[in-house]
């Protein structure tokens, strides 16, 4: 699938789609804007800020609760896009969707809706050492809340997941096992299927942060067998503050709520208060309806260039990318994994990454510096934190060209 | 200026039939006696309705109902026991189901139209043009069924 | 100050601002559009509807983590509209405004993270009769979680909280008062100064769901004395999705985080993480930053008005709409507050509120129909819903004049 | 397009002065006998400092760092050390809360220019134009401050 005809192919026609995006058009610094920053937060097409513009302008108002036209709109643009989420990762029912405000309250949900009744002394959550904080803090402080305890299994120094010794780790005192698709610092892509059906069969469900997979490869849940799967809208070409958290329908059915409020009721007296079905019974309050109208937009726009061809795109960049920092001299490359998604983190001489960070800026490249919420993995290869740029959609060759000529800059001044 | 498409007549949608078994329903009321019976809720708006049915030999000798709602799920309600009463079960469910399916289709796709073969309840097709309403008049027919079919599970319209 | 040259002069300076709000600018069902629902959702003015869209397009980035430009002009836009909605409350910090999804999310933090810990058997929260389900089913569910019981106030027919009756019911056993500034489904506003003094005198502090408050009447939470205040942007004329928790440094100095994740911890390790400062310990994961941007918008554009001319503008429609409806045949108004803002809810004859909102919503009259997510209100009244019509900056009297003629529609079908 | 308002000059702010405290930080490393200390970090980029503080006679006797960071908040800590040995007390963390008011004073308003009286500090000047990297140069002398004032707390900066 990946010959040079074919790539090509995809790289010509997805040059096309760089327009689409209105951030990347400007200058910073008097250079024109090289954003390598995608992980942290993806850029929006105009066909997704058009929407919100649209639906604000056009169609707002309460969702769910109302009669009147306009909520009926509303409420049609929300539950379309429930109904477009649920085949964009091909989960079974669409009531196994629930909005969020991102990832970390999709996370905080199951931690303390499916694991705070389940843990105790002598069980656990197991982890893996190269998660974002979103994927370790809600699991130490359900751990600490209930006297259940954190397990964290190993990374080898290429920065991935060593799937055996995840696997022996498993066993009936875990309750849940909690991994990232993709490691946000180190671009690794984890086993997750092999994983999964490891843990199944010894009964044991397991949660996939999927913030940074999402937009980047070809996420199946059904396929997967995954039992919850996160990810954020802003990761994906959507606005901030709308996250979705998938759960396998008898699990979320067997939870109690998380929040509550308006919406996630059926029936409201002082004595007793009876709980509303899926997918609301999650949903209290007003839901950020704008926000999924975006994200139903951006869904739209991710299958009409093809999440193949972003995957084979994406791909294809990050070789250059890797191939060309290699040449760079006095860079380490910080996580080598054989499998990579979209992102390459690295240490230039003796140099912090803030400094790279602000002499990359002034030549208008934006990347990301520190240590990208997970402190585990910095402190793993005994650094303080690393330079990383991350790739998308709209990213191409001269990007990269116009990066490691930044990276020059750097040296000089250090030099 | 933004503009919307129109929705369905008003007078269709409030005829006389309907408002006169909203304002009478018929069967109205709780039945002590009964073989099955069950709840619906809508949550989002508040109507509750009870359906009570009482099965003989296999078919619905007697079928009445509680609850408060709008004139569509009042008048649904009062139509629907008058046109399962005296249905053998079977026929009954079917009778159900095609209601709801007809009421969920296709707003646009016409040949749905008129297949109750029931000139009351054709009534309530006109609701089919008032999308926020469909729930009102399909919710007692859903109770009915989970009844008829022995679910212990309170009904909600979603 | 309520004289009728002022109401006038008000009322001919707000017409010039409804051309800002383009929803309203619409045919439902061939009818101009009376939009009579902003107690459930306020529509947006182009100012908020534009600066959502510049952000998009202009600034879009992750806040707090970055060193590249865009990240901190994100970041700028962000804090700015933390101090911005500081000042418009009049919060003695900036670091006392936790941004949160909404006021359900505001009333869920402060029950787990200031309640949990400090109820038990023989401790209570007290409210009151009228409050919204967003305030009523997080008491309930922290009581059930912790042993504590809820306390209710009562009100009287006219749908007052009876503030003597609420004074005596707190002593040292309530560990926080939760109460409404003003009531969604009847409109009534609380004496929630008189209020927080008793309950201060006790040593009890006070949480004001000010939801239906805070677009409507002057909101000084300093002068108010108020231990934590609750509201929503979407309610404000910002985007939904995003709602502000005002907290007492001191009291929230003192919780325990919420959600976890990123931004809300100053380091992790596996063995044990220390939380970030203020407000950030509240604001785990990447915010509703868009979000925050237009409410930054919606509070310049409040202010440009001046929310007391507002006040006067709203006030006098609504005794305008009340003496209105007064007159119709059949009409019962709930909700008969002597002071009340902008809401007014009534059955008519025998009619179920759904009728009349299909009706009306055939006319092009938006109201809301329903509970209210308010059960308890209504099973107060013995009944199971209300029409009810709600007022913002937008509305004028040609909007009243067309709702008072649509009922008179309503009346012809059912007779 | 979008444009924006250029930041400062990347000469001025690596200045040779600047990169040469980075490398080679002055009074570096742990002091076993001190007065006073505290610990400082930035949570969102993970710098962290630790400063020691030996006071005999109301006068800083001695005064060293440890901890990482970048070239600025290394190059600002170093000229910390050298700044404030041998200063009294008062006199010190008067030098600290005038550099952190300066630093933090409105960018625009040129008269809080040059008004370090330090030849040194005075090239960390530049940091004012990079408004991301302000906080990397005033985490050590809110720490010194936290340290002076005996405060038992982690000094954060946002
Ligand atoms: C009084 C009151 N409290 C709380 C809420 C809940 O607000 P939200 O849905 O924005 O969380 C509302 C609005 O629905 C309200 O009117
Ligand atoms: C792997 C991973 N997990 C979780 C998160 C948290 O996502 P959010 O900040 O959108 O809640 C991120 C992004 O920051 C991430 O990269």
């Amino acid at each position: 699938m990946n010959n040079k005809n074919e790539i090509n192919q995809v790289k010509n026609s997805m040059e096309s789609f760089r327009s689409d995006f209105p951030v990347i058009d400007q200058l910073i610094n008097n250079k024109k804007l090289v954003y390598l920053d995608s992980a942290a937060s993806s850029q929006m097409p105009n066909q997704v800020i058009n929407e919100v513009s649209r639906y604000h302008s056009n169609d707002h108002a309460n969702v769910h609760r109302g009669i009147h036209s306009l909520s009926h709109r509303a409420t049609e643009t929300f539950e379309n896009t429930r109904k477009n989420v649920s085949e964009f990762i091909n989960s079974k029912n669409t009531n196994e969707i629930i909005f969020t405000s991102g990832t970390t309250e999709s996370i905080n949900l199951v931690a303390q809706s499916y694991c705070r009744p389940r843990l105790k002394k002598n069980k656990k959550i197991l982890i893996s050492h190269l998660e974002h904080h979103s994927n370790i803090v809600p699991w130490q402080i359900v751990c600490e809340q209930t006297g259940g305890s954190l397990d964290v299994a190993p990374i080898n120094q290429d920065g991935e997941i060593i799937t055996e010794k995840l696997i022996d780790m498993i066993d009936s005192s875990v309750v849940l096992i909690a991994i990232s698709h993709v490691s946000n610092a180190l671009g690794s892509l984890t086993e997750v299927k092999n994983i999964i059906e490891a843990a199944h069969s010894k009964g044991v469900p397991v949660l996939i942060d999927g913030a940074q997979a999402i937009s980047h490869i070809k996420v199946d849940v059904l396929d997967l067998d995954a039992d919850f799967y996160a990810f954020s809208g802003h990761k994906m070409h959507a606005p901030t503050g709308i996250g979705i958290l998938y759960g396998k329908e008898e699990l979320l059915e067997a939870m109690p709520p998380y929040k509550s409020g308006g919406d996630m009721i059926s029936e409201v007296t002082f004595s007793a208060t009876t709980y509303n079905d899926l997918p609301y019974k999650f949903e209290a309050g007003t839901p950020n309806i704008s926000g999924v109208a975006g994200l139903g937009a951006a869904i739209n726009y991710i299958r009409e260039i093809g999440i193949d061809n972003i995957t084979v795109h994406e791909n294809s960049l990050l070789d250059y990318m890797t191939s060309e920092l290699q040449d760079v001299d006095g860079i380490r490359l910080i996580g080598t994994a054989s499998k990579k998604v979209g992102v390459q983190s690295f240490l230039l001489k003796d140099i912090h990454s803030h400094d790279i960070g602000t002499i990359l800026d002034h030549q208008g490249i934006a990347i990301r510096t520190g240590h990208h919420c997970a402190m585990p993995v910095m402190e793993f290869y005994g650094i303080s934190g690393t330079a990383r740029a991350s790739l998308s959609i709209y990213n191409n060759h001269e990007d990269i060209d116009h990066f490691i000529k930044g990276l020059d800059k750097v040296i000089t001044i250090f030099n | 200026m933004a503009t919307q498409k129109k929705t369905g007549n008003l007078k269709e949608l409030y005829k006389k039939l309907v408002i006169e078994h909203a304002r009478k329903p018929q069967n109205f009321g709780c039945m002590e006696l009964h073989s099955d019976s069950s709840k619906g809720v809508n949550p989002l708006c508040g109507d509750k309705i009870k359906i009570y049915i009482l099965q003989e030999k296999g078919h619905i000798s007697k079928i009445s109902f509680e609850g408060v709602g709008c004139a569509i799920s009042i008048a649904s309600a009062s139509l629907l026991t008058e046109t399962l009463k005296n249905q053998s079960v079977a026929q009954a469910k079917k009778y159900a189901k095609n209601f709801i399916m007809i009421m969920n289709s296709n707003h646009e796709s016409s040949e749905n139209k008129k297949k109750f073969n029931n000139r009351d309840l054709e009534t309530l097709m006109a609701v089919k043009d008032f999308p926020t309403r469909i729930k009102c008049a399909t919710l007692c027919w859903q109770t009915f069924l989970s009844a008829i079919e022995g679910k212990d599970i309170v009904v909600t319209t979603e």
